[in-house]
């Protein structure tokens, strides 16, 4: 933990700052939290990606990784949310560009994007279903639903944010720092993105 | 938690917002750096399907994806550009996690009797 | 209460009630509430000092209830062959005491003193998040009485505190009592997880002007340690959690063993979380010794940096040593040593925290009042239970003492004899701040000297009992192992019952201390009734709504100690003349009080959203149905949250309030 | 019983000298120490002189535990003396700093040198901790030097050992006189030669159990799944007590087992004994409690060599079939173990249990070896046991909790026995030896 690190830099920071700035450091207390939260999601993640790893190998004969994985179109819907990244950003330098039409467009994109990825998820649990890899039926499918069900919630969450953002701009209900508001769910949004980044690699390029 | 990031857009720290619009990158660094990443992906799909790598494999795969997650962070989560204290709290929980993981992993992988 | 609004040019005296201004409706789809008084400004409230005493007042009913089931433990276990409760009943019993105790009591009882003190002992008006403190008490709350219900659906869980895997699974605790623990933990855990980002953010971002982070009272570090290994710790907790959820509601097979699962990931993942968990229990207790040492001591606290970073450092190491709760699971040599080494090493910092205390009280003026008895009681206590700590870091001595009533003896006396006597001393000491009522001292030394004869009692013979072999959560014990002569294993589970209720009666003499002090003789507090160093006494008793007239600057360490005194000494010799009363100060402060003050609006919906919770729990253990009415609720709450009106309409106006201006703007919305 | 008197009490030493810290620390410090001292000092004073029960951490009776009591005593001293000095210094400081009306002390932020001081020195005494603790986790995870070895094996609540065939046809290092060698499956306790070194080879069948026998080593948790290992040796013939530590559900209180160390020329009696063929009942009682066995119990409990009358054919044992865990304890040789269901409940009768149980080293092999005699059997408890067992000993035996194990029970089920059948089960139970 590098709390120590942090706190002990944090004084330098805001020096004799004081009284002229609503905080300590200067700092917004929305940001702070998203990123400490941001931060807590590495060990959920990290927990689950481990479990993962430890159980990918036990499975029957024929419904491992080796047998189900469809690399094509897992990269192309990895692709798919890379590029709502992208988009995202855009969103975020729209906001603070105070572009709000473009940057609910863009919010709007992100949402699709993701939306696709989603249904892209949804089709693989269908196939792998399908071809006989239930939930229960192994450590390896347990802890993979798990794994990529988490991510795919936390998409699904990300979606939803993004839409009522778009709704919430158009009617004025962003109280405060609207471009803030933007960036904080953006933040969000490449977070599960970057988490994408490491399963993609760990779950579906490097074979069992 | 998620939830909060809708309506915690409060009236705070908005004096410093536009300050850090400026850090950012400019929209068509963003486009290029996002034709990079795909890039790299594609790199990453090439790599497991190619043979001639052997025992690089592995490890060239985790570089890549550690150069594409750190790029998105600094770049597209703008830490690169923010307060030092951001950088902290998120690898803080980063490393952690890291460290203690891959110490759990490894505790069943090797030393294990 | 709403939003006190001062016109700058009249000036109010700040005792004046202030005016409540009713939040403009045509923003949002509800309005805010805006009682200030009666029942209605306790559920709503998004006060970090009403959430404080309802935390403190929850975490105590938890308390008795965890330890009337460890009365019932005794009482089970004061001879051979105990038949008070069953088999069943009595693995129902420890894993509640255990999960009471430490999840329901300790934990919200630090929650309740860091809500509190951590915005006064910073020089805030509230805490970062007001609505989100709401939120995270609901969610405590609800969590709490959720996992009790299972008392009543079918008995509670049995599987022990870290329910360890296979034993937990459907078919070795066929009831729904595990299933109760897990989900009710995973909401108490969300309670935890937002309180403590809260507290992280109020800590660093809202500061008073001049407090930096080496002027931040020691308790607030502590807290700031302390919610860092939260927010760290319970996400692995509910992978943990989740996963086990998955197992019993969805046949997952995370610890299947015909399906080739390894029972060792549970532990990894549990321990991984529960050592850091053990000193959360404990940071707080130490925050508040060393408030509490030096004000009785009449000195600042004896290396503050080292304190401060030993604190740090633990929740470091803390991280790298919970396999040493796996000493005997078979982890193979080369981690059992580097464990073992590793846990070894946190004895230090530790240490240093022990050794702090004590050259703080060296060379002082000693005042032995309730708090400070319970804190110097800490120091030997815990001293006691940080020893045997490290006799179990011995990995192989520990395979001779683990699950043995030897481990429930350095547990109790750490977690007893650190966080419990930790608490009283800063019930003793803050309760007239809180409640502007002092607590009877005599009452309190009886209070102190009970608890502290019958923790020794009760937990001092356990180490007997553990080495001589008998090992923990038994149902009962047998004469057969028992030994021979008089002073055998019989004879000191007898004592250790004996001491229990003795403890009882001290504990219950706080209960009395409480009612007599609120009930008979109202023994209204002076200001400053034990001349306090530190930054929550520069305001009345209980504090203001808003905490602060003017927002104080702040100096030095101990701000409020050298506001008071001056050293008149010269060269080398030091002298010290009160220059001022803490009613002066006060005076002063209040006569310079802020211009506009916003305080956060209450809200409906953090108990809304909080109690969608145990409802979505409830559908996951019973049926869908409740499941689909809680996360309608759910729904609900959060839109509702989302769209409900910043305090006031003019809220955005108020982007650069004049100088030396409020911090409010920053604080109003959880 | 005095089992344990058998033993060099080691202990005295190490405990005399916690004792000498808690009297000097109540004549230095002031009040708060006093209490706890009184309980401390009373606690080891007494403890000391009392007799140690049988699983006593600190009466080391084999190699093993030898060494972690050579580790753990001098770690108990510097533990009691570091102990000593804090309270010595809060009972100092608390005495000589108390409010006499002295003036406010310096206001005195700290001294850096004497806090680093007081950092490095604890870090140094664990540092010297640190390697002998190092050395010793090597040395008792080493098997190299295995004589013998066991498997164990846990269940919901009693132990089950099984002495495989080595590749010579020998069984724990003994060749077995009659030849034909068929593995050894008992319950309870383990037989083991003295003075010989075995490694137990133990897993579980559903939950974790931890076996431990406190004066032969540390425990070592028995994981389903895994397979864990741990070193025996005993120094004397004798019963060395142990009990389940890893918390197993109902019964795990109920879950103990004993170590029984054998001259080798009686361990190789025993050895014999267990591999001779079955032996018919004698009396017309155990000819109908055999019957009664075939029907009732055959299903769950196995007897070597049983040959079914009716049909001629050999009784096998499905406890895979009714119990969860797939075992039942094997009952070939019942009475040739003087303890029961998890070593819970004695099958000697008080009178005769001293008999064995305290007899003397040298003696203590043959009278063992003479087994439960009808006139020494404790038929209180065997008759409760078979007249309504989970009534005796927790187990999920009702038929509402069956239904998550597919109708299998866990432990031993009611079985709504007659008198009459319970007195034939036990003439014919009294010839198993
Ligand atoms: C408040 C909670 C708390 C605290 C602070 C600690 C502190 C420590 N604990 Fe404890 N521990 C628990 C709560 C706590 N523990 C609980 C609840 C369990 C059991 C869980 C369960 O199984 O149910 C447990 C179990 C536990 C085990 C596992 C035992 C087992 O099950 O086999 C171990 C093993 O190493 C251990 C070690 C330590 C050590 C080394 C410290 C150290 O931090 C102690 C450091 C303090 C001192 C050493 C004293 C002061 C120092 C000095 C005066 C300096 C000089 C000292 C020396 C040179 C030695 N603890
Ligand atoms: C903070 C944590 C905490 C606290 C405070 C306590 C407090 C106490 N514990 Fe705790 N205990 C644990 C945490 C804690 N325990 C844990 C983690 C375990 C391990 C569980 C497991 O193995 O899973 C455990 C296990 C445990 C056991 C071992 C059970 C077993 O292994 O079989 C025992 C046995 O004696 C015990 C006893 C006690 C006693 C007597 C108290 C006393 O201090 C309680 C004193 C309080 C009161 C007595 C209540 C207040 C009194 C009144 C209001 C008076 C009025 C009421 C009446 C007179 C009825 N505890
Ligand atoms: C459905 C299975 C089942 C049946 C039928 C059954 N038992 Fe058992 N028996 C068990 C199990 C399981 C245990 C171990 C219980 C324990 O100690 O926790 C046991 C233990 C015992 C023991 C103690 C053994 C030891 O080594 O400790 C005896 C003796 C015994 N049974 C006798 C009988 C007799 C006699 C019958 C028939 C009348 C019988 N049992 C029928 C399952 C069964
Ligand atoms: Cu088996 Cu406890
Ligand atoms: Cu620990």
């Amino acid at each position: 933990m590098a709390d120590t690190a942090v706190l002990a830099d944090a004084p330098a920071d805001h020096g004799d700052a004081h009284g002229e700035h609503h905080s300590s450091t200067g700092l917004s207390n929305n940001k702070l939290a998203m990123w400490l939260f941001l931060g807590s999601e590495c060990l959920l993640f990290g927990g689950l990606i481990s479990t993962y790893m430890l159980y990918r190998g036990r499975h029957s004969e024929n419904l491992g990784p080796d047998q189900l994985w469809d690399i094509p179109f897992t990269s192309a819907s990895s692709f798919v949310l890379l590029m709502s990244s992208l988009t995202m950003v855009l969103a975020v330098s729209s906001a603070h560009r105070r572009n709000l039409r473009n940057a609910k467009i863009w919010l709007a994109v992100t949402a699709t994007l993701g939306s696709l990825f989603v249904a892209g998820q949804v089709y693989e649990f269908t196939t792998f279903y399908r071809e006989g890899l239930g939930f229960t039926t192994s450590l390896f499918s347990s802890s993979f639903y798990t794994l990529t069900g988490f991510h795919g919630v936390h998409v699904t969450v990300g979606i939803i944010m993004l839409l009522s953002l778009v709704a919430m701009l158009s009617k004025q209900r962003v109280h405060g720092d609207k471009a803030e508001t933007v960036e904080m769910v953006g933040l969000y949004w490449h977070f599960v993105d970057v988490v994408w980044i490491l399963i993609f690699t760990l779950v579906y390029l490097i074979p069992a | 938690m998620s939830t909060e990031t809708v309506d915690h857009t409060t009236e705070a720290g908005h004096a410093e917002h536009d300050e850090h619009a400026d850090h950012g990158w400019s929209d068509g660094k963003y486009i290029q750096l996002a034709v990079i990443l795909a890039v790299i992906t594609g790199l990453e799909v090439y790599a497991s399907y190619a043979d001639w790598l052997g025992p690089a494999f592995i490890p060239s795969l985790i570089i890549m994806m550690v150069v594409k997650f750190v790029a998105v962070v600094m770049f597209f989560m703008h830490l690169k550009f923010d307060n030092k204290i951001f950088s902290w709290l998120f690898y803080a929980g980063l490393f952690l996690a890291v460290g203690v993981y891959v110490a759990l992993l490894v505790t069943f992988q090797f030393f294990n009797r | 209460m709403a939003i006190i609004e001062r016109p700058t040019e009249t000036l109010v005296p700040a005792t004046a009630t202030p005016a409540y201004v009713t939040p403009d409706s045509g923003l949002g789809v509800f309005r805010r509430p805006v009682q200030s008084e009666g029942w209605k400004s306790w559920l709503f409230t998004v006060d970090h000092k009403k959430l404080g005493i309802m935390y403190g007042v929850t975490a105590m009913a938890f308390f008795v209830i965890g330890g009337i089931e460890a009365m019932l433990i005794r009482a089970q276990l004061a001879g051979p062959d105990g038949t008070i409760l069953s088999a069943d009943k009595y693995n129902q019993m420890f894993t509640m005491h255990a999960t009471t105790m430490v999840f329901l009591f300790v934990m919200p009882m630090a929650a309740a003193f860091a809500n509190y003190m951590v915005p006064l002992q910073v020089g805030a008006r509230d805490v970062a998040f007001p609505r989100i403190n709401a939120f995270g008490f609901w969610a405590f709350l609800f969590g709490g009485i959720f996992i009790n219900t299972s008392w009543i659906l079918g008995g509670a869980a049995d599987g022990g505190w870290f329910m360890y895997a296979p034993n937990s699974s459907v078919t070795f605790s066929p009831t729904n009592g595990i299933d109760f623990w897990v989900l009710g933990l995973l909401i108490t855990g969300i309670a935890s997880q937002t309180g403590a980002i809260n507290l992280i953010v109020t800590a660093l971002n809202m500061r008073a002007p001049g407090m930096s982070l080496m002027r931040m009272p020691i308790f607030t570090w502590m807290i700031l340690v302390v919610q860092f290994l939260l927010v760290f710790a319970i996400p692995v907790i509910t992978v943990a959690l989740v996963l086990l959820m998955f197992q019993r509601q969805f046949d997952a097979t995370f610890f299947s063993v015909e399906f080739g699962a390894d029972p060792l990931l549970w532990q990894h993942l549990f321990w991984i979380f529960g050592h850091p968990e053990v000193y959360i229990l404990v940071l707080p207790a130490f925050g508040i010794v060393s408030e509490v040492l030096p004000v009785f001591s009449k000195k600042p606290l004896f290396g503050y940096p080292f304190v401060v970073f030993s604190g740090a450092a633990i929740g470091f190491v803390g991280w790298g040593v919970w396999a040493h709760h796996m000493f005997a699971s078979g982890l193979g040599p080369v981690s059992v040593a580097v464990f073992s080494v590793a846990t070894m090493a946190i004895a230090v910092p530790t240490g240093v925290k022990i050794i702090n205390w004590t050259l703080t009280m060296w060379g002082g003026k000693l005042r032995f009042t309730t708090a400070m008895l319970f804190s110097v009681g800490l120091i030997i206590q815990f001293t006691i239970g940080g020893l045997s700590g490290v006799t179990h870091s011995v990995a192989p001595s520990d395979t001779q003492q683990t699950d043995t009533y030897y481990i429930v003896a350095h547990f109790h006396y750490v977690l007893f004899g650190g966080a419990i006597l930790g608490i009283f001393s800063g019930l003793y000491y803050w309760w007239p701040k809180v409640f502007g009522k002092l607590l009877n001292e005599t009452l309190g030394k009886g209070n102190f000297w009970l608890m502290i004869i019958g923790m020794n009692l009760t937990f001092g013979p356990m180490h007997i009992i553990g080495l001589q072999g008998q090992p923990r959560r038994m149902y009962r014990w047998t004469e057969a192992r028992a030994g021979e002569g008089f002073f055998n294993l019989g004879f000191w589970n007898l004592v250790s019952s004996i001491g229990t209720l003795i403890l009882a009666i001290g504990v219950l003499l706080f209960f009395i201390n409480v009612w007599v002090s609120h009930r008979k003789g109202t023994v209204a507090s002076p200001l400053d009734p034990w001349d306090a160093r530190s930054l929550e006494w520069l305001t009345s008793n209980p504090p203001k709504e808003h905490n602060f007239d003017r927002l104080p600057t702040v100096h030095a360490l101990d701000e409020v100690f050298h506001r008071k005194y001056e050293d008149v000494g010269t060269d080398g010799h030091h002298e010290y003349k009160q220059v001022a009363t803490t009613e002066e100060l006060l005076a002063i402060e209040e006569a310079n009080a802020d211009a506009h003050i916003h305080m956060p609006s209450p809200s409906y919906w953090p108990i809304v959203l909080a109690f969608s919770l145990p409802i979505l729990a409830y559908g996951v253990i019973y049926n869908l149905v409740l499941m689909v009415v809680g996360a309608a609720i759910l729904v609900l709450g959060m839109y509702g949250w989302a769209l409900e009106p910043s305090t006031a309409p003019e809220t955005d106006f108020d982007q650069s309030p004049p100088s030396g201006g409020s911090e409010l703007e920053v604080a109003s919305h959880g | 019983m005095t089992f344990h008197e058998r033993t060099n009490v080691q202990t005295s030493e190490p405990m005399t000298s916690v004792a000498s810290v808690s009297s000097d620390q109540i004549s230095r410090s002031r009040r708060p120490v006093l209490a706890l001292g009184a309980v401390i000092g009373a606690g080891v004073v007494a403890s000391s002189c009392a007799a140690q029960a049988p699983q006593d951490t600190w009466s080391p009776a084999g190699e093993n535990a030898q060494m972690i009591h050579n580790l753990q005593w001098p770690i108990f001293a510097v533990a009691g003396i570091v102990g000593l000095i804090v309270f010595a210094a809060v009972g100092y400081a608390v005495w000589k700093f108390r409010d006499r009306g002295q003036p406010i002390p310096e206001q005195t932020h700290g001294k850096p040198a004497l806090e680093i001081a007081l950092t490095i020195l604890p870090a140094v005494i664990l540092a010297v901790i640190a390697v002998p603790t190092v050395s010793t986790i090597f040395a008792l995870a080493d098997t190299t030097d295995t004589e013998c070895v066991v498997n164990v094996t846990g269940q919901q609540w009693w132990w089950e050992y099984d002495y495989p065939i080595a590749d010579d046809g020998s069984i724990c290092g003994f060749m077995p006189t009659a030849g034909n060698a068929s593995p050894i499956i008992t319950s309870g306790q383990m037989v083991l030669p003295v003075g010989t070194k075995v490694l137990v080879r133990g897993t579980s069948r559903d939950v974790i159990h931890s076996y431990w026998i406190p004066r032969l080593n540390g425990k070592k948790d028995m994981v389903p799944g895994r397979v864990h290992y741990l070193r025996l040796e005993t120094d004397t013939p004798g019963i060395y007590a142990g009990q389940c530590t890893e918390f197993c559900g109902l019964s795990h209180a109920n879950m103990r087992m004993e170590v029984i160390a054998l001259e080798r020329a009686d361990f190789q009696k025993w050895l014999d004994n267990e591999l001779k063929p079955y032996q018919a009942p004698e009396t017309a009682a155990a000819k109908a409690g055999e019957t009664v066995f075939i029907q009732q119990c055959a299903r769950c409990h196995q007897i070597n060599g049983l040959v079914d009358p009716i049909n001629g054919e050999l009784v096998v044992s499905a406890p895979d079939q009714f119990v969860w865990s797939g075992a039942a304890p094997n009952l070939t040789n019942l009475m040739m173990r003087n303890t029961f269901a998890g070593a819970t409940w004695d099958l000697l009768s008080p009178q005769c249990r001293a008999r064995v149980w305290e007899a003397a080293p040298e003696e203590f092999g043959e009278r063992f070896l003479e087994g439960v005699t009808p006139e020494c059997l404790n038929t209180v408890d065997l008759r409760e046991w078979l007249r309504n067992s989970p009534a005796k000993k927790p187990m999920y035996a009702d038929a509402e909790m069956l239904e998550v194990t597919d109708g299998k029970t866990r432990g031993m089920p009611y079985l709504a026995l007659s008198e009459d059948q319970i007195d034939l089960l036990i003439a014919y139970l009294l010839e198993r030896k």
